[in-house]
């Protein structure tokens, strides 16, 4: 069945990519702790110890709260744990770096630029002329099915195109590592469907190293070399699953491999199977 | 607390600067102790200032004209402010009349101010209400502008009067901008309430210093100067204080 | 109706202020206090005169360069204490003590260096406008959206750049309404600037006519001041509204008083 | 080309006005050396400018340089003088209203009693008549500040029951009616002299010519003053930008203040004036012979 | 197989309804146009025309920026259409009222109030004694999985904490009228399903009507009576179909029958029929 749970304390060193086993990034019993307003410690990581390998698709599944975002953050060099370190291709990671392309969960457009103007943003940014650089966005834009609304203010965009708007700025500056958090969640399935399938195609020309942050079990395993599951018990890392199956993929032909419904359904399980998802820290 | 402590540390340290600075220019001859006599000097009189009655009242004077010149201001400027960002006759008949009277130079009124309302408290804190309201005025009015439109929906929503979402969501939505409105208002506050008392007045603070500047007593000049940039001081960590505990659900750094 | 209203309203409301001055003067009959006709009837006078003209002039241009100044001081200073705790730790209490000195009573000692002419009148415009825009810009940056700043060092911005690139359109709304009081500010701060030393300029003009007891003087360049508040003001707007139509709000607050 | 700096204000330096408004008519003015004109309200910021250098000349009252030279360790000489009070001329006086219950002097114990300026030149004498009448100036009244644009306003709308007067606004006063002289300032002492001319020592000391030429100047502008009134009826009415009706009430009339034809000052006299001051205590005794310089002083030849 | 196609045309008077025929909330050939930042005209909604019977769950189906938050909008009366009418119980809407309570997409809680601030907004507002309120808020929190975060600020929440806050918040005053845009879009599958069927079990009980926006087909044929598909050519209905399954339903027992998964793949390939979704109008 090739799904193999592994405790977080064997991780240290067994890189999860799938076609390279030079680790990229190191997580190393990291724990983030916040100060409320109500000047209390709230713990919202707990010693999370992962590899991610060079060019490896890894999804993150967890409960709401549970802190994936965080997670992202901390990998994003936007925070630095309380504990632990977080490494990039071996160096401590310090702050943010052109390496490493978030996809935030609220977007964070920047709302003075147009729709064309954020996206051709990073490419300007890394000195890009901005013909080319406006070509580029175009592209990426048409990919989004965002063709159309280049003039556009994200103030005047639907939930789902703002989040296709950042999808596309953050893929215009070719980071190696995504950081996406819940990337296709405000979109319709067929959009999703749609980007879920680019999202490979860059993946595999580009060799890109992809930290996915998901709810859907469905989309993890489609996408995914590795699912990691976390708990909220909190913020921990409860399973880290292979996913075994052949690439290129289709969801088509997928969809009647049985090994891929194994998949879902043993994850969903394994969810369903902890009781401590609802318990507040 | 250690992050606190840190702050005072940091912001002393300028104004620490700034003594020395002014000790140099003294000792090292830059400006003759007539004009600007050196900072012991000054600090050794506030102290014996401060325990005077004659002083005392001088700097209650000047804080009750403060106080209620301030007072008047937030409370016309936030109440127009969102009155006129939320209802659009409102906006109508506020908007021009602010535009006109927001750059007329209030002090060129004083004298009719000293006219009509006499020589005591009130032309003062009529001249420091007319100075420190549009800052505030202008501020609120941003900050309700501006307020997530989905926010007094919500409220809407949930059974809230129009006239209530005014104070339940506009205003504490608008917090952040009134309270910056606020705190320049109260500087301009202290600078107008300083300047009337130099201009026409019987005591407070202003008129001390322009007592002793009449006479060429540098030393006294300097004492109300100190106390009014230390009441200023005072007040704005006061207003700073609320800031923290209004806007504490708020984003900050 | 409400094409013809927006143009017609600031017309309005000076015509009710007038009329309402009008009649108040009226009612006190007091030598200092002319009616709105007497004060309208002196603004020719002086409009017409070349040497008020310049006098004008001098101070605009005083004011315009205070203004720029300021900006060019107030905003960085602003954004940069917005977004590091370390530098506004470091500056607010030093503003603080600073701002609430009049700087009319430093003038004996801004005489002692800088003299009586331009210099110190522009430096005073300067310290009044530049308080209102570092408290505004302030404010901005430090409710800037975290996230964003997180996009822009992504995408390789290094910290100046986000300053510059992110934190000031960010906060520009809010920096500009900073910028809208210190417009009024700098107005006000140069006529007084102009109280106890004077070589020429607005403020000479109204002080004088203030000194001579010639109220309608005074009150027609109340009026003529005012006059240029609206102007640089409704100059101003069309630019703030130019450069934040991205932020202006989507729909009509559903509120109203009746 | 030298340039002086001189300070100056409003009313009453006839000849500095000549200076500003027709410099052409002046042999040196504009030739062997220039002036920067800064426009000060009252005398007191002016000594202060003196006292941080950046004046070289200024209009100047007796007790405004004197209080420079004890407190503000101002040295400078007295080089010519603007405008005096003459016997029969104008005298800076007291009003009340004409239905007043005040009297006499004494009668204005507990009352509220307006002063162009605290601590300014006038309050020497005012103290001293004060005193004579039995009162303590610094308990037995309220002494408030009133410029003397409003000293008639804030008398009629009973703001003061008390207030000094001057020119022009006394005229104006005097023709609407309604107000009554308590005492003026003459009866304190003769030939108050109200302002004069002076000029840092160490740029005196500098610069003698360049002074020379200036005081020169001054004379000549304080001659064609008085021996020209309708152009000086023109000249002041530029300055101030005040109707030539207005100024036409008092100038130069019997009822205004008297001017020394060659602008020389008065030294006697401000020894008098500096003795009241020791007398009334605002300041202590001081000698006018160190205001005098041997040489430059009005008139020069 | 119950699924008959409707004409948007056909639609007018023909109540949603599964319990009672008398409609509720009545859209009237609606139309939307923006004008946008570039001062051009923008067609959100065209001619739209629903009616929905009292105590119907109605779900929105469409793709993204397709006019559904528009929609919602216009029933909750926050925003008054460009030409044709919306009315509730027979009555224009002219504005907001506690008859309906939105769910927006973006939550829009009020950052100056706690969690349970947040919640007890409404009772508060509606007279209801703090205590109450309180204790109210208190139950809904919980049954959102949130207690023990009663006094944190919504900046501190992630986003799938501040969905479920703002689902508490309007759940709390008890409009008739639910309009809800995408509420479970952040959350993780297993919350998902726990709120789903909480949701359900409250518009059971309380006899609620429901306007439900989603991208999930499955959650769309689970919860609904009545499914609506728009198409943005721009912002029109395309089919509204019937879902005929029994009731109370467990998602379970639904896996089984295979009508339930004939409307979803019914529905799945109607979206992927439609060659129109992806173009920009
Ligand atoms: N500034 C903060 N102060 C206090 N607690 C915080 C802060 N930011 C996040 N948290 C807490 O940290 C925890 C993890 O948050 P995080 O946003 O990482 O969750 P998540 O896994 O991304 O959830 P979701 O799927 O809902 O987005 C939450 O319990 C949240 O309340
Ligand atoms: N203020 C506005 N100005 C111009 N166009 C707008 C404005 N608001 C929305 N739109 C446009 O209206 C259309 C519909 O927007 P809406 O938010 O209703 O979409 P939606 O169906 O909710 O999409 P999503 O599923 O992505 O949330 C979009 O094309 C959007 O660009
Ligand atoms: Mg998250
Ligand atoms: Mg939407």
């Amino acid at each position: 069945m090739g799904v193999t749970p592994i405790r977080p304390g064997q991780l240290a060193g067994v890189p999860l990519g799938r076609r390279a086993a030079t680790p990229i990034i190191e997580i190393d019993h990291v724990s983030q702790v916040f100060k409320t307003s109500s000047r209390r410690d709230h713990t919202a990581l707990s010693d999370i110890s992962l590899t991610v390998g060079e060019g490896a698709f890894v999804s993150i599944l967890g409960p709401s709260g549970c802190g994936k975002s965080t997670l992202l953050y901390i990998v994003g060099g936007f925070v630095s744990p309380t504990s632990g370190t977080a490494k990039m291709k071996g160096k401590p990671i310090t702050g943010p770096g052109t390496d490493r392309g978030p996809v935030f969960q609220e977007f964070a457009l920047f709302p003075w630029k147009s729709v064309l103007g954020n996206v051709m943003y990073g490419p300007l940014q890394q000195g890009m002329k901005p013909a080319k650089a406006a070509a580029l966005a175009r592209t990426l834009l048409a990919m989004v099915g965002l063709t159309g609304f280049e003039k556009f203010y994200p103030k005047e965009l639907s939930g789902g195109m703002k989040q296709r708007v950042a999808l596309a700025r953050t893929l215009a500056y070719g980071p190696e590592v995504l950081l996406m958090d819940e990337p296709f969640g405000a979109l319709d399935a067929h959009t999703r469907t749609r980007l879920q399938n680019d999202l490979l195609d860059i993946w595999e020309r580009d060799r890109k190293t992809v930290l996915f942050v998901t709810h859907s079990v469905e989309e993890a395993v489609f996408l995914s070399d590795k699912v990691v599951m976390m708990s909220r018990s909190p913020g921990r890392i409860r399973e880290v699953i292979d996913i075994d199956l052949p690439r290129p993929r289709r969801r088509d032909e997928l969809l009647l491999d049985p090994r891929y419904q194994k998949y879902i359904v043993e994850i969903e399980r394994m969810f369903d199977a902890s009781g401590d998802n609802e318990l507040p820290s | 607390m250690t992050r606190t402590s840190n702050d005072i540390l940091l912001g002393a340290a300028p104004i620490v600067l700034v003594l020395l600075l002014w000790q140099a220019l003294v000792s090292f001859g830059y400006a003759p102790p007539t004009l600007l006599p050196p900072p012991g000097q000054v600090f050794l009189r506030m102290g014996q200032q401060l325990s005077s009655v004659t002083f005392q009242q001088d700097i209650a004077a000047t804080l009750f004209r403060l106080f209620a010149g301030f007072a008047i201001a937030v409370v016309l400027g936030v109440s127009l402010g969102i009155a006129a960002a939320v209802s659009p006759p409102v906006n109508a008949a506020v908007k021009p009349i602010v535009r006109v009277l927001a750059p007329l130079p209030k002090v060129a009124l004083y004298p009719a101010f000293l006219l009509l309302l006499g020589f005591g408290h009130e032309s003062k804190i009529m001249l420091v209400a007319a100075d420190a309201l549009f800052p505030i005025l202008l501020s609120t009015y941003y900050g309700a502008t501006t307020v997530e439109q989905k926010l007094i929906w919500s409220a809407l929503a949930a059974g809230t009067p129009p006239r209530d979402v005014l104070w339940k969501v506009v205003l504490p939505a608008a917090m952040p901008s009134i309270l910056t409105g606020c705190r320049i208002g109260l500087v301009i506050s202290c600078i107008v309430v300083f300047l009337a008392e130099m201009i026409t007045s019987t005591d407070g603070l202003g008129h001390v210093l322009v007592t002793a500047a009449r006479t060429f007593q540098a030393v006294d000049m300097f004492v109300p100067l100190i106390t009014i940039s230390l009441l200023g001081l005072i007040l704005n960590a006061l207003l700073q204080g609320l800031r923290a505990y209004l806007l504490r659900g708020f984003p900050s750094v | 109706m409400n094409g013809l209203w927006k143009p017609l309203a600031p017309v309005l409301a000076c015509c009710g202020l007038l009329l309402a001055w009008q009649f108040a003067s009226l009612g006190l009959k007091n030598d200092s206090f002319p009616t709105a006709l007497d004060s309208l009837r002196a603004i020719p006078p002086i409009l017409t005169d070349k040497e008020s003209l310049i006098n004008i002039l001098a101070s605009l241009r005083r004011m315009a360069i205070g203004f720029a100044l300021a900006l060019s001081f107030a905003i960085p200073l602003g954004l940069l204490m917005g977004r590091s705790r370390t530098t506004a730790a470091f500056f607010n209490p030093l503003l603080m003590l600073i701002y609430p000195v009049p700087k009319a009573a430093l003038m004996p000692i801004i005489m002692l260096w800088l003299g009586v002419g331009d210099v110190s009148k522009t430096l005073v415009i300067f310290l009044g406008v530049s308080l209102p825009v570092i408290y505004h810009s302030f404010e901005g940056a430090k409710a800037v959206e975290e996230k964003m700043l997180w996009s822009g060092a992504a995408m390789g911005l290094s910290p100046p750049e986000r300053l510059l690139r992110i934190v000031l359109p960010a906060a520009l709304p809010e920096i500009l309404t900073g910028c809208r009081t210190g417009l009024v500010l700098a107005l006000i701060t140069m006529v007084t600037s102009e109280m106890i030393a004077r070589q020429s300029g607005a403020g000479n003009i109204l002080f004088n006519a203030l000194d001579m007891g010639q109220y309608d003087t005074v009150f027609a360049m109340i009026i003529i001041i005012g006059a240029m508040g609206i102007c640089l003001d409704a100059a101003f707007e069309i630019v703030r509204r130019w450069l934040v139509r991205w932020s202006e709000p989507q729909f009509d607050m559903p509120l109203s008083f009746s | 080309q030298q340039t002086i700096r001189v300070g100056w204000t409003i009313p009453a330096e006839e000849s500095k006005y000549w200076m500003m408004k027709r410099p052409t008519e002046f042999p040196e003015l504009g030739k062997t050396y220039n002036i920067e004109w800064t426009q000060f309200q009252g005398t007191a910021p002016m000594t202060q400018a003196l006292a941080a250098g950046a004046l070289d000349c200024a209009t100047q009252a007796p007790l405004s340089l004197s209080n420079g030279v004890v407190g503000g360790g101002l040295k400078a000489y007295i080089v010519a003088q603007h405008v005096y009070e003459k016997p029969g001329g104008f005298s800076v006086y007291w009003a009340v209203k004409d239905d007043s219950p005040i009297k006499t002097i004494a009668d204005l114990k507990g009352k509220t009693v307006g002063i162009s300026v605290i601590g300014g030149g006038t309050q020497g004498p005012f103290n001293m008549l004060l005193k004579k009448a039995g009162l303590d100036p610094a308990k037995d009244i309220k002494l408030v500040e009133v410029g003397f644009a409003v000293s008639e306003d804030a008398l009629r709308q009973g703001r003061v029951d008390a207030v000094n007067m001057n020119q022009p606004f006394a005229a104006r006063a005097e023709a609407k009616g309604g107000t009554r002289k308590l005492f003026s300032l003459s009866e304190a002492m003769p030939n108050i002299v109200h302002i004069l001319e002076a000029c840092r020592a160490d740029f005196v000391d500098k610069n003698p010519e360049l002074v020379k030429a200036y005081v020169r100047d001054i004379t000549a502008g304080m001659k064609k003053a008085l021996a020209n009134r309708d152009e000086t009826l023109k000249v002041v009415s530029e300055v101030m930008k005040a109707p030539v009706a207005v100024i036409d009430t008092y100038l130069l009339k019997d009822n205004d203040f008297g001017r020394d034809p060659v602008a020389a000052p008065n030294f006697p006299a401000i020894q008098k004036m500096l003795d009241i001051y020791a007398e009334t205590g605002m300041l202590p005794k001081l000698d006018v012979a160190q205001f005098k310089h041997p040489t430059i002083v009005a008139p020069i030849q």
